[in-house]
Formats: C-alpha cells, structure tokens, sequence
C-alpha cells in the first residue's frame, strides 16, 4: 500500500475548520442574535464544503485504493497513538457526504429551527458534529478514530435532548447511553488488539499487518467487543430499540444527520476496523452478522407495518436497510462490501430525504400521525412528489440509488466468501429478498395513506394549492363543496391554515439530494469506479488473514 | 451434407447506424419524460407533445434498425452461399430441426450489441447498452408502435384531465422502461427496465387517485408484481454465479449478467449448466414471470388493474407491459430450455402454469359485467397461450402470437375506451349502460369485430396464424393434453367474446347507451346524484357500489355540466357532455388509431402465414434465432459506445444431425453438447408442418365455440328464455360455480384476507410488540436496574456501609441485610424467575469456563 | 431413535414449565406449572434409563410421580387455605415473606 | 429438527414419526397450558400433556412407569386440580389477570434456558442414537427389574417415601380441615 503525501493540508483543514466556526459562533456571537450564528454557521459548513470539493478534484482516482492526503505525525507518544490520516476509495464518499449533509442541515434550517431556538448553540453544536463526522472518516490510527466517534455523540445527545419533541429526554439518555454502552465495549477490544499485537501502534497499516496473526480464539473475543460497538451505533438487531426513539424525538436536523452520517459510523467501523484487523474473528462472526443483518431486514420491515406515526416508520426503515448492508459486509466478498459502502451512501441520501420531508409535514400539520394525513397529494403537489420519489427510491427501484445497494448485496450472498457457510448465506439471501417485498409493502402503503385520497376533514381546505384552485373556479357559481367547507372551516381552526407547499430554502437543501438520488442510480459507476479498487484490497487483506 | 465439412470464414455481416444506435430508441422517451415532468404543464398541449414527438423518434429508428437487422440477416444468408430450398422438405409428422429444413444450414447471425460500463465490481465492469437481434428489434418496432397510437388515442381521450400532463410523462416513461428492458445487452438492464414499468403501472393505475378503490387497485398491481420480482432478483443471482465460471474460462470480459454469455451458457452442456442451480433460477426466474405476466396464481392483479384510465389498460396491461414476462423467458430461453428439459419433452413447470391460465382466466370472462375485465381476462389468457407456447418448446409461434396478439388486444381496448368515451357516458357496465351500439357507433362496431375475429383465431385474422400455430407445435411435440386444454380454450375464448360483443352491440340500448345520463335524473342506475347536490357528488360514496370504474370519471360527468370542476376533476371526460346526449361515434384522434389497429389485426398475420408456405414464413427467418453452434473468439470490452461483440462466428459448425433424419430430434443445438470451442445461443426447436386436418380441426372448434355463444346469447338475453334465466337461483351446481368464478376462485379473499392482512396486522404487530415489551423492556429494565443499583450502592454502600464502618462495623451486616430486602418481594413468581435466571446465567457462566 | 430427541423435548417442556411459573398470577396454574417441569424430568429419567439400558431411571421416575401426587396435594391444600382466608389466589398479592 | 430426526441411518422410522407427533402435541398443549385464559381449559390441556408423557414412556419402552403415569397423574392428580379450581370458585370461562405484571420477562429467561439445555444436549448427544429399545409385551422384564431394584437396593428410600406421602396426607387433610 502506498501512501500519497500530495496535498496533506486538506484533510485537517477539511476536519477542523467546522471547529474553528463552531468557537467563533460560541465566542463572536450574543444570544438574542439570531441571523449572525445562522451566516456564520452556514458559511463556515459552505467553505468546509467547499474543501470537500477540492478534495474530489485533487483525488487521485486511479489510485483509489491508496491512502491519498496522508499525514501520520506524533500525537500521544505515551501511548504510542499518533495522528495519522488519510483518505481511501472507501471513505471518500462518505467523508464528502458528511460535508454535504451539514451543509445542506445548516440551509435548511435557516427557515425551519426547531421549536426550542437558540440557533447560537444549534449552529456550533452542527459544527462540532461535522468535525467529528469527518475525522472518524480520516483517521487512520485506532485511539484517534474512538475519539471522533465519540466526540459525535455529544453534540448529538444534545440537539436531541434541548431541540426534540415531547420525550426527548428519554430518547436522548437512552441514545447517549446505549452507544457508550457499546463503545467501551470497543475501546476495550481496541486495548486488546493493541497488546495482543505486541503493543507498538494503534495505526490501521500495522494493525491490518500484525491483527491476522492474533489467535482465533483471541479473535473471535476482540470481535465480539467491536461488534457491540458498531452494532449499536448501526444499529443491527437487536440493539436498535434507541433508533425509534432517538430518531422520533429528534429535531428534523438530528434525524437527517442521523440517519444520513451517524449509522454508517457503524458499519464504516465493521469494514474499516473490524473486518481487515481480525480476518479469523469476521469469518466466525460472519454467520451471526448474517443472520442478525436479515432480521433485521425482516423485522424492521415488520414493525414498519405496525407503525402509525411516519417518522417512526422511517427510523423503522433504516433497521432494515441498514440489514442489507450488514449483510453485504457479512459475506465477507468484493461483491458484498461494495454494495455496503454503496447502500451506506444511497441510504444517507434517501433517508436523510424522507426525514426531510417528514419534518416539513411535521412543521405543517403539526401531526405525523398516518391515519390523520391524507390526500397530500392535492394539498402540497410538489411535497407529495418528493415523497412519493423518495419512497420509490428507498425500496430500491433500479434507476434510482437504493437500488444498487440492495441488489448487489442480495446477489452476493449467493456467494459469499469461500470460508463461510454457503447453504446458510443463500437462505439469507432468499429471505432478503422477500424484505425487498415488505419494503415495497410498507413505504408503497404509507404513501398511499398520506398522499392518495381526499385531505381528511381537519386540514381539508387550508393549503395554498386548494386556494389557488379554489380562485380559478371562482365564477363557477355552484362552487364545489370543497371550497364550501373549506370556507367554514377556516375560521374554526385558523393555525393550520399553513400548509403551504416547498418552501424557496428547502428547495435549495432539497435538490442536491434528490439530484444525487438519480445520478447515483442512473450512472453508479461513479461510485463504484471509486469503492471497487479500494474494496478489492480490503477483501484481499482479509482473506489473505483466513486460512483456508 | 456438404456444408457440415466445409469450412466458413468469419461472416461479414452488414451492420446499420440503426443497429449500432439502438439505444436511442430508449433514450429519447426517456429524456422526453423529463422534459414533460418540467416543462410540461407550460405547452400548449400540456406536454403530449414531447411524448407524441419522442414516441414517433422512436418508431423511427426501430423501423430503421428493423430494415438494417432483415439486411443483415439477407447479408449473413448470401454469405453463406446456400440456396434456400424453399418450402420444398417438408416432411410430415414431426419436423426436423432447421439446419436441415432447406437441406442447407444457414448461419447465427450475430446481434450486434452497443454496451457501455455502467458498474463495476470485484474488478469484474459491467455494461448497459443495446443487444439487437430479431427479438428485441421486432419488440422495438412493436412497442413504440402500439405506444404511439395509445399516445394519439389519449390526446382526445384524456383531455381536459387535471393530471394530463402527469398521464404523458408516466405514459412516456413507460415505454422507455419497456424499451430499455427489450434491448436489455444484460439482466441488470432487464430488471431496470422491468421495474420502471411496474413502477408506471403503479403511476397509472393510480392515476386518479383521489379514490380508494383506484389507489388500492395500484398498491395491488405493484405489490403482487413486486412478490414475483423476489423471483427476478433470487434467479438473476443463481444464474450470475451458476454460469459465472464457464464465462469466466470461456469468453473473458463478458460475465454471468450478459444475455448472450447466459444463452451460450446453458446450452454450453457444462456441468453447471445442468445441475441444480439453472432449476433453482429458471424456476425462480419464472415466477417473476407469474407475477409480470399474471400467470395464474398471480393474475389476480391484472383484472383490478382496470382500474385505470383505458389508454393504460390497452398499452400496459394488455399489449406491452404484461408480455415482459413471456419476453423475458423469450429473451433467455436456453435456460428455459435446459432447466426444464423441454428438449426431450418435459413436462414443464411453464407449460402447465400456461395451460392453467388459459383456461381459468377464460372462465372468468364468462362472469364479468365490465367490458374492460373481460378483455383483461382474456389477455390473462392469451398470455397463458404465450407461455404454453414457451414451455412446450414452440418459441416461435409464441413470439408471434405476442406481436399480433398486441395489435388486436390493443384495437379492442381502445374500442372499449371509445365505446365509455361516446357511447356509454364513461361507464364500462355492460349490461348497465351499454347495448345495440353498433348503429350508433358503426366504425368502433367493425373494429372490434375484426379485433374479436383476430382475438378468436377465425381464418384469416392475425390471431388465426399465431394462435393455431402454437396449439399445432403443442401437439407435435407431443404434448397430447395441452394441446386440447389449447382449443378447449379457444373455444372459451369464442364464447365470451360473442357475449360481450352481443351485450355491448346487440339487443336493447340500456342505461347510458339509450341515451340516460346523469343530467336526466332518471335512468337505470340506482344512483340519484343531482346537480344541485355538490357535496354528495363530492363524498363519492354513492357511486363506488354502482361502477367499480373509474368512477371520478363519471363522478366528475356528474359534479358539473360544463365548468371544469376544479379540485376534483379527475375524469378525462371531453368537453361534449352538455352538448349531445346520446351514444355517438367518437372522433377522429379516437378512431385513427383504431383502424390502423384493425387493420393489422386483419393481416398483421400473413408475417409468418406457415400454412401457406415458408417463404411466408418472414418472422421465423428474421427473428428466430438459428441453432448453430459458433466458434467462440472472445474480444475485450472496447471503449464507450462501440460495438461490443463476445461472440464473433468463426468457423460454424454445422451441427451433424442433419443426417439423422427422422431422428433429428436428438441432435443440435440444445439437444447435445456444442463442439470444443464453440457456442449455441438458441436451441435447435422443432416446427410443426401444418396440416389441413389440423387447420379444420381448430377452425370448427371456435365455430362450435360460436354456435354455442350466438344462440345462447340470442337465447338469454333475447328471448329470455325461461329455461336459462335464473338458472343460478334453480340449480345448486351452476349456482356454486357462477358463485365461485363471481369470487374469482377466491384467490383474492386469500391472497387479501389471510396473507396481507396475517402480515400486515398481526404479525407486524406481533414483532412490534416483541419490540416494546421484550428487546425494549429488557434495556428499559436494565436502565432502571442501573438506576436502582447506583442508588442503592449510593444509599447502603457509600451512606451505609462505608460511613458505617466508620460508625460501627457491627451495623454492616443488618444495612446489607436492608438492603437485600428490596429483592425480597415476597412474590412466588419474582423468585422463580430469579431462581431460574441465576440458574441460566450460572450455567452460561459454566459452560462458557468449561469451553472456552 | 436418537438420544437428544428425548431429552430436547424435555427441555422445551421444562421451559415451558419455567416460564409458566414465573408468568401465572393465579396458584392453581403455578402448580400446572410446576407439574410440567417435574414431568420433563421424569421424561429425562426414562430416557436415560432407555439409554443406560437399565432401570434405575425409571424407578427414580416412579418415586418422582409419588412425590409429584404428595406435592400437587399439599400444594392444593394450601392453596385452598388460602384462598378461605383471602378469597383469592393471586400470588402477587401474597408478600407475607416479604423480608 | 426435522434433519436431527431423520438424520441417522437404521433408525426406525415409524418411531419417530410418532414420537414426533407426540411431541408437537404435547408442547402445543404445554403452550396452551401456560397461556390460556381459561383456568380449566388450562387443567385440561395438562391432561394432554401427562398423555403424551405416558406415551412416551410407552415409546422408551417403560410401561410400567407409563401405566403408573396415567393412573397417578391422570387418575389422581388431575382430580385433584379439578377440585382445586372448583373450590377456588374459577370461573368457568375466560378469565383476565391470570398473569403478572411482568410475565413478559419469562419469556427470555425460558429462551435462554432453553438454547442452553439444547446446547447441553447437543452438544452432549449429538448424534447418539439408542438401541431399538425392545418392547417385548407380555413377558415385561423390565417391570420385574423394577420391582428388584425397588425392593432390595432402593428399599430405604422405598420406606422413606411412603412416610412422605403419609405425611403428606396428614399434611393436607390438617390444612384443608375447615374448623
């Protein structure tokens, strides 16, 4: 592997600076301002954006499976941790993802903060969150990645806990508490591999060398602590039960970020960490990630079914994407891991999308309960468009991006890796298969609930597009019964009389996802050409560390 | 022979800017989608331009790619040299394979395939692009035909619709997803192609979806379909991995997703191609064909799929979208062939499921009040005849029957629609609102007559060439018993056509027909919604039990007389409504397409006119690929938009069964092993020489079906004879059986009553439930035990224990003993599952000490 | 015949058994409870007894049944006892141990 | 389970069968037992069980234990249960509140102990298949073996017993005296 040092300053100035915006806000800032946090905010995540981009165009493609931008300096020499960073084939597109994504949050919000305010400690919170969104993206050493990811959860704990609905208490400490459940459980397994291999670096490069000589035994132990770590943060069944809550309780920001960064810490952890350090550990794992991944995929898909609320709903939809990708990893194969990175991108963009729309319905209707909305479609045109779209692409219509993530890892459970149980991996991949059809199931029947039909009767006649209508059929003397029981109903219940369609702000947050959501499914060479090099030397450390 | 030592050369086969820019065909629909969905709503004609124009673009270059293809399949025949004995050996009985037909073997013609890298994986690329050959440009030619006239039929049509400009966009999105999917280069595209049209049925179906009945009508046709695609995906894999390795060793560069390298594949007689793994995935792969082409048990879709506007019915669920199935097991068929051992007479899972469907689906039609579901079932049936025909190993006649079926099923579509749109007042209830139209309405009367005529396989209509030629090939291949459920069937098929035409034309115009409408407050309907009355026009209730139809459409007929109703105008009901009354003839951009429909319907046929001849025979000479073995010589991916080939002929062997004789059935492509070195894209099928006796035989069973359906009709519905009518109230059976087929085999009740709902409600909630009260109350009573022990370490620990140490040590053992009380409930049950708890963890403890 | 047959099907009984008694509120059902898990044993003797190829097994079982009948007496006995004392059987409302 | 009852060449087939018959009837009736909501439904789905329990026995070729199964359980206990709901005035019908609070934490217990005892057992067995046992009908050795071992080495034990059941009856008469 070889090590590109071109260019090396753009991926600290690429982590850090949301950082450097974060203190101005805090320092530079009064409270009762409410503008300047928000310029301050949205400027710093668009020039940090602005060196993701760069970081695309100085990205040597062709070497994609080489750490480009690498810095390894001295950090805590004690214990032998240092700051090395780099960037790969694999983390690119998430590292530029978690830029976008917050750039585009910090837009959105412009217009639509959360109910509880205080855009001063809204703004830095994002920042710090994107500081460690990206540098668990970059590090290249064990003790430097725990402490991005774990710099993540705080800020997160926090717009959960002061920004989010009627439990967000309980929704935030069960979040806060869950995941440092599993970290410790990890920091011990990354304790463990340090010693175990001779206690001298907690780089990836050694680590990957030195991590497949370890006892199987000894392996299969430390796994069994990252694989607490990560699948809590995935979350894989069963330790998903903080997903629901903390993403039904979370401001719309929370929730985007969450599911569009936040989950793939996990998984990113699996194929970054895990897998290639302890090739035994992952072969013997494997069956279990497996078979966890598709019931997740079956369960969730399940209690997608039960659910009522919309936003619930979705959160329960990540439980079942995210088994496709776990199942992917699971085969241990080329195949199956880019689908992974693949699915972790596609999921990103079209959660992070339908969190959007359902915090716009949120914002409103004042309700996301199923059974109350109805007829979308006629109230807010465009909304119902974008969710009808976001639903197609989610339960992985080809042509669109989720798609590419689900096909290639249901195909490759065909054939998983040589050392793994082959009868066992085709049952899986018949029953992922029957959750493409739950999927179409439950995101098909949600859409029809809310978007078909007529508006129910409470919000019936309070949206922009009924006026409009109800202005061009103005010289119709009968009138309709529409405009009839609209006209009764306004002065009943003057604050719904909002529902207007999408908004100039949540264009521009808008379009670059669903933009992404079509080309990514239209052309997915984009993002293959980058994974698949990189990919393929990751399989080849881990099956060179399985004896066969 | 001599052609069978001789060597050939490479063949230099003539190519076409058509051919190797096939794709376009599919691009511009496409483009011409987005431009609709952006631009749309601010033309003139609220977008139909773009689908108009982009449809004609590509019946266009299909034409052109159709003339370049016959040019090159001439140019591969004058290569080889060989004289085409024409028509001249025929021999009786069963027939032998091609090669020695015109005693002369003619040579595979190559597709000529465009491909581009689309992705990639484990360092393997893989394409998208266009794969020309006889099928997919004969496909190519037929869609963007029949989408254009459905497009020129929907201006009138649908005009003045609220979501006109949506109804052009997913029209012209569909055709460019079944576009895509015909010249798929690789199953990926296949399954692009084949999920953007499910995704359009769903658009369409739904398309005034204001109403329940339309929306839940929609979710049905995507969730079924979308149950078979598990088929799609599941079969796509088996076959990628099955066939990867002999790809993989016999023509790098291509790989297991390749149509080409999947044919070459299965006929390749490797010991992969013959194991388990092609069953598991043709099977597989079919029932995604169940689902696509509402195959019984799947069907029960396509009926509901009525729902909606009739454009839709006649282009998707009728003429285009519903063959994906039957092409798909065109498309690759050596699989077919080799998993289900068609070759030696097998008795395949696609045979019987198509002979099922032929004749429930035609019982059916028998029940159906709405016009538009008896043509659905009838389609359920032709298409069970498609697949019959496939599973019996008669490629051809089934292909054929997909062309000229599309041109008669689409023609009586559009006459249904024409008939709602001038004649009935929107309605589709025969024997409401329909009855002795054919005066009124004499142009839309002949085509549907020569459509039925066609649709029956009445001598010489298209459907009489297609449809008796698979029955024919049926039994001469020895599938005794099909082949009778086949004319049994055709004779059904006589019959509820003459009843649905003897309602809808002949007899007493009733309810609408007679000129009753909704603005008379009177008529046969039981539904008194009255102009004065918008909110009950609005609720929709009323109607629903009357027409299960599109019922906005006359909802809308109703709500208003010549305003355009705003919030609620679903209908694409025209302008004329206060004008005239009565049933009418429709006008020009409605009957346009539907003579020229007709019209083929007549002599679309004479295409592949076997009985006459085989110089008749043009579909089988420029679509049926020819079962020669090729010579493998495999060239690497080149760049971007050129032609790609993997296969390139070499030497052709020609296959040694020539001289077998009668036992040519033995030899072949398909039939052995292709020699070292080379590949069969396409088995050696056999083809059945028609007979006269055959012919007649067919003929007088659909005129048996006739008689038997004129005079009953004439018997019941005209002269009402005593003996027929409450026939069902009288007798127990015919009772049972009109209930049985009314509740359509109660497939339905199970599919909705037991298995949706069992998943959607107590199941789903069932695992909900395990969520809250298990996975959820094990964390949220872990979190409190913290909680608990914190506090209690705080209270008895810390406060107690430490601070009593220092106040005296002789208080320790009575705080602990405090402290231990709060476990000490009292409650039976709380010990017990402490007892046993510890009792569970000690022994995972052990177990875990003993073997770790 | 295979030897785990037996005895898993014990064990899905003695779960059963387990889990009844930790959910019942009611005693009467403790003790059906209670009766399934001993029968599993008993099943276990047997099956041990079928593959040691000697009795012991099933003279063990046979003193467990004459145990199990003095045991489901006394039990009801007292569960009788109860219940003219309280007019009820429920057992969470019984904490008289309660330490 | 179905491989694990197949599995093994020489088995005899038609004892499985039943004895898997058997089986799935009996943790199904144990099932009913632990979650109907009708007390005496509850007491006869327990018969059910004890049944299946005796044959069983009847299948591991212990009849006399089998005989005595049914006379004992089925006979005696079972009356006794009756009796007891009777007494308890149950009602005769569908019952709420026959569970507790948080019953639902049996069911992972009852999971956990179960996937250990069948891991023991597998684990153990595995594979182990037993001698065709004899059912040999009339001439019942094992019975006569039985009534040896009972009368000469476990005789003490034997004695000890019948002071329990004594006592027991003592027991049960002085608690369920109404005075």
């Amino acid at each position: 592997m070889n090590n590109l040092t071109d260019n090396n300053w753009i991926l600290s100035v690429g982590t850090f600076l949301p950082l450097l915006g974060a203190l101005a806000i805090m320092f530079g800032t009064s409270r009762d301002d409410e503008r300047t946090p928000k310029v301050i905010g949205i400027f710093t995540a668009g020039a940090t954006l602005a060196i993701g981009i760069a970081t695309l165009v100085l990205f040597d493609y062709d070497q994609s499976q080489n750490l480009q931008f690498f810095v390894d300096a001295e950090w805590i020499e004690v214990i032998s941790s240092g700051y090395t960073i780099g960037l790969d084939g694999i983390s690119l597109p998430l590292y530029f993802l978690s830029m976008a994504v917050t750039f585009l949050v910090m837009i959105y919000s412009w217009d639509n903060m959360p109910e509880a305010g205080n855009p001063k400690a809204f703004y830095s919170l994002m920042l710090i969150l994107q500081t460690g969104m990206a540098g668990t993206f970059i590090a290249q050493d064990l003790i430097l990645f725990f402490v991005f990811f774990e710099v993540v959860l705080l800020p997160m704990y926090f717009m959960i806990g002061v920004w989010g609905g009627e439990q967000r208490k309980y929704a935030s400490l069960k979040f806060f508490l869950y995941t440092m459940f599993g970290s410790a459980f990890m920091l011990v397994a990354f304790l463990a591999i340090f010693f175990q291999t001779g206690g001298e670096s907690f780089s990836f490069a050694w680590l990957y060398e030195m991590g497949a000589g370890i006892d199987r035994d000894v392996q299969i132990w430390i796994f069994a602590g990252m694989f607490l770590g990560f699948a809590v943060k995935v979350p894989m069944f069963p330790f998903h039960t903080w997903l629901p809550d903390a993403h039904t309780q979370a401001p719309t920001q929370g929730s985007v970020i969450l599911a569009a960064i936040l989950l793939k810490l996990g998984t990113y952890g699996f194929v970054r960490i895990a897998l290639p350090m302890l090739p035994q550990g992952a072969e013997a794992w494997a069956p279990v990630i497996g078979i966890l991944a598709v019931i997740g995929i079956i369960y969730g898909a399940l209690g997608c079914l039960a659910q009522t609320d919309m936003k619930r709903l979705i959160a329960f939809s990540s439980v079942a994407h995210m088994g496709f990708v776990m199942l992917g990893i699971s085969t241990l194969t080329t195949f199956g891991i880019n689908a992974a990175l693949f699915g972790m991108v596609a999921h990103g963009l079209i959660t992070g999308m339908l969190f959007f729309v359902a915090g716009s319905i949120k914002h409103r209707y004042h309700t996301l309960e199923i059974s109350r909305l109805s007829g979308m479609l006629i109230q807010m045109p465009k909304m119902g468009w974008i969710l009808g779209f976001a639903a197609m692409a989610s339960l992985g219509l080809p042509g669109l991006a989720g798609f590419w993530g689900e096909f290639p890892a249901i195909l490759s459970a065909y054939n998983p890796h040589p050392a793994l149980n082959e009868t066992l991996f085709r049952t899986l991949m018949v029953i992922a298969a029957v959750g493409t059809v739950l999927a179409a199931a439950y995101l098909l029947w949600l859409y029809q609930r809310t978007a078909f039909g007529e508006p129910t009767e409470e919000f019936a006649g309070h949206s922009d597009a009924e006026h409009e209508a109800a202005a061009h059929a103005g010289h119709d003397s009968h009138g309709v019964a529409h405009s009839l029981s609209s006209a009764a109903n306004v002065d009943a219940d003057e604050h719904h009389d909002d529902i207007h369609d999408v908004q100039p702000t949540e264009w521009i947050a808008w379009t670059p996802f669903l933009i992404a959501i079509v080309v990514f499914g239209v052309y997915p060479q984009l993002m293959f050409k980058v994974l698949d090099p990189a990919v393929t030397q990751l399989v080849n450390t881990i099956s060179a560390g399985i004896p066969q | 022979m001599l052609a069978a030592e001789e060597v050939q050369h490479a063949l230099d086969l003539s190519s076409g800017w058509f051919l190797e820019n096939l794709w376009l065909v599919a691009l511009i629909p496409a483009v011409a989608f987005a431009l609709i969905m952006m631009f749309g709503k601010k033309m003139p004609n609220g977008g139909s331009e773009f689908g108009l124009a982009s449809m004609a673009a590509s019946l266009v270059i299909a034409t052109g790619a159709g003339i370049q293809w016959m040019a090159r399949v001439n140019s591969g025949d004058a290569e080889e040299g060989g004289e085409h004995a024409i028509g001249l050996l025929q021999t009786f009985g069963r027939s032998l394979p091609r090669a020695s037909e015109g005693g002369e073997v003619e040579p595979f013609i190559e597709p000529v395939v465009t491909s581009w890298v689309w992705w990639q994986n484990s360092g393997l690329e893989f394409g998208i692009g266009s794969f020309a050959d006889g099928l997919s440009v004969l496909l190519l030619w037929l869609v963007a035909f029949i989408s254009l006239l459905v497009q020129i039929f929907s201006i009138d049509y649908v005009r003045d619709d609220r979501r006109y400009t949506q109804f052009f966009g997913a029209l012209t999105l569909f055709s460019a997803g079944m576009l895509v999917m015909v010249m798929a280069e690789n199953m990926v595209q296949l399954i692009l192609g084949w999920e953007i049209m499910g995704l359009c049925s769903f658009m369409l179906i739904g398309h005034w979806w204001e109403d329940a009945a339309n929306s839940k009508a929609a979710l049905k046709a995507f969730f079924t379909v979308r149950v078979g695609d598990i088929g799609l995906l599941v079969g796509t894999a088996v076959i990628y991995f099955a066939s990867s390795d002999w790809i993989a060793e016999n023509s790098p560069g291509a790989n297991g997703f390749d149509i080409a390298a999947i044919q070459a594949w299965a006929l390749s007689g490797d010991s992969s191609a013959s194991g388990a793994a092609i069953l598991v995935g043709a099977t597989a792969l079919f029932i995604a064909c169940i689902g696509k082409s509402g195959q019984f048990p799947l069907h029960t879709w396509l009926p509901d799929a009525m729902a909606g506007p009739t454009p839709v019915s006649s282009l998707l669920h009728s003429s285009t979208m519903v063959v994906a199935g039957v092409f798909l097991v065109a498309r690759i068929y050596p699989v077919f062939w080799e998993a289900f051992n068609i070759a030696n007479g097998g008795l395949s899972f696609i045979a019987i499921i198509g002979a099922i469907t032929i004749v429930i689906a035609a019982l059916l039609a028998f029940v159906q009040d709405d016009i538009k579901k008896v043509l659905a079932y009838s389609t359920v049936s032709q298409l069970g005849y498609m697949m019959l025909g496939l599973g019996t190993g008669a490629w051809l006649p089934a292909v054929f029957h997909v062309f000229t079926h599309a041109f008669f099923k689409c023609c009586l579509f559009l006459c249904a629609g024409s008939i709602s749109h001038s004649g009935s007042h929107h309605s589709f209830d025969m024997k409401k609102d329909m009855g002795g139209l054919r005066k009124k309405m004499p142009v839309t009367f002949a085509a549907w007559c020569v459509s039925t005529l066609a649709l029956t396989g009445v001598f010489p209509f298209a459907g009489f060439w297609s449809k008796d030629e698979i029955i024919d090939n049926v039994g001469n291949n020895g599938y005794t018993v099909l082949m009778w459920v086949g004319l049994f069937g055709a004779a059904l098929t006589a019959m509820y056509m003459t009843r649905s035409t003897y309602l809808t034309f002949f007899g007493e115009p009733r309810g609408a027909a007679a000129g009753h409408h909704f603005e008379d407050h009177v008529g046969d309907h039981d539904l008194t919604v009255e102009e004065h009355e918008p909110e009950l026009a609005m609720a929709g209730g009323p109607m629903v039990d009357v027409h299960d139809e599109p019922t906005p459409r006359s909802l809308s007929a109703a709500a208003n007389v010549d305003t355009v109703d705003h919030g609620h105008d679903d209908g694409g009901h025209d302008d004329h409504h206060g004008e005239d009354h009565g049933p009418h003839e429709s006008g020009k951009l409605i009957l346009v397409p539907v003579v020229i429909l007709a019209f083929l319907a007549t002599f679309s046929g004479f295409t592949n006119a076997t009985p006459l001849g085989e110089s008749w025979e043009y579909v089988k000479k420029y679509v049926e690929p020819r079962p020669v073995a090729v010579a493998i010589e495999s060239i690497p991916h080149s760049g971007p938009g050129e032609g790609v080939s993997y296969f390139v002929p070499g030497i052709a062997e020609a296959d040694e069964g020539d001289e077998g004789g009668d036992h040519g059935h033995s030899e072949g492509c398909g039939l052995t092993t292709p020699p070292e070195g080379s590949a069969c894209f396409f088995p050696a099928v056999t083809h059945a020489t028609p007979t006269l006796a055959k012919i007649a035989l067919s003929l007088v069973v659909v005129a048996i079906g006739y008689a038997i359906a004129i005079s009953f009709c004439l018997a019941f519905y005209k002269r009402r004879d005593k003996r027929l009518v409450g026939l069902t109230e009288r007798s127990r059976v015919a009772r049972a059986g009109h209930k049985f087929l009314v509740n359509k085999y109660y497939l339905d009740a199970l599919y909705e009553n037991v298995i949706v709902r069992a998943v959607a409600h107590p199941i789903a909630n069932a695992a909900y439930w395990v969520n809250q009260k298990v996975l959820d109350a094990t964390v949220d009573a872990v979190g409190e035990g913290g909680k608990r022990t914190g506090q209690w370490v705080y209270e008895n620990i810390d406060q107690k224990v430490v601070d009593g140490a220092v106040n005296g040590s002789g208080t320790v053992a009575s705080e602990t003993g405090h402290g231990l009380q709060r476990t000490q409930s009292g409650k039976i049950n709380q010990y017990g599952g402490l007892l046993f708890g510890a009792a569970a963890v000690a022994a995972i403890v052990l177990v875990i000490v003993n073997v770790g | 015949m295979l030897a785990a047959n037996f005895l898993l099907l014990a064990a899905v009984l003695f779960c059963i058994g387990v889990f009844g008694v930790i959910a019942r509120r009611n005693a009467v059902m403790v003790l059906m409870s209670i009766e399934l898990v001993l029968n599993s044993v008993n099943l276990n003797l047997v099956a041990f007894a079928l593959m040691n190829d000697d009795v012991d097994g099933q003279v063990f079982a046979l003193f467990v049944i004459a145990i199990a009948a003095a045991e489901v007496g006394v039990g009801l006995a007292m569960v009788l006892l109860i219940y003219r004392n309280r007019r009820s059987i429920s057992l969470d409302e019984l904490s008289e141990l309660k330490g | 389970m179905n491989a694990v009852l197949l599995a093994a060449d020489g088995v005899n087939v038609a004892q499985n069968i039943g004895f898997g018959i058997i089986a799935a009837g009996m943790i199904f009736a144990a099932l009913c037992v632990v979650s109907t909501k009708n007390v005496v439904h509850a007491a006869l789905w327990l018969v059910v069980v004890l049944g299946g329990v005796a044959a069983q026995y009847v299948l591991a070729a212990a009849e006399f234990v089998a005989v005595s199964q049914v006379m004992v359980y089925i006979g005696a206990v079972m009356v006794l249960f009756l009796f007891g709901i009777m007494l308890t005035r149950a009602k005769i019908g569908e019952e709420s509140g026959l569970n507790n609070k948080g019953w639902a934490i049996g069911i992972p217990v009852a999971v956990v102990l179960f996937g250990l005892l069948a891991w023991a057992v597998l684990d153990t067995y595995g594979d182990d298949t037993i001698a065709e046992p004899q059912l040999t009908g009339a001439n019942n050795e094992s019975t006569v073996d039985i009534a040896d071992r009972v009368l000469s080495p476990y005789l003490a034990p034997f004695f000890g017993m019948t002071f329990v059941l004594l006592a027991a009856a003592i027991g049960a008469i002085v608690l369920a005296r109404k005075d």
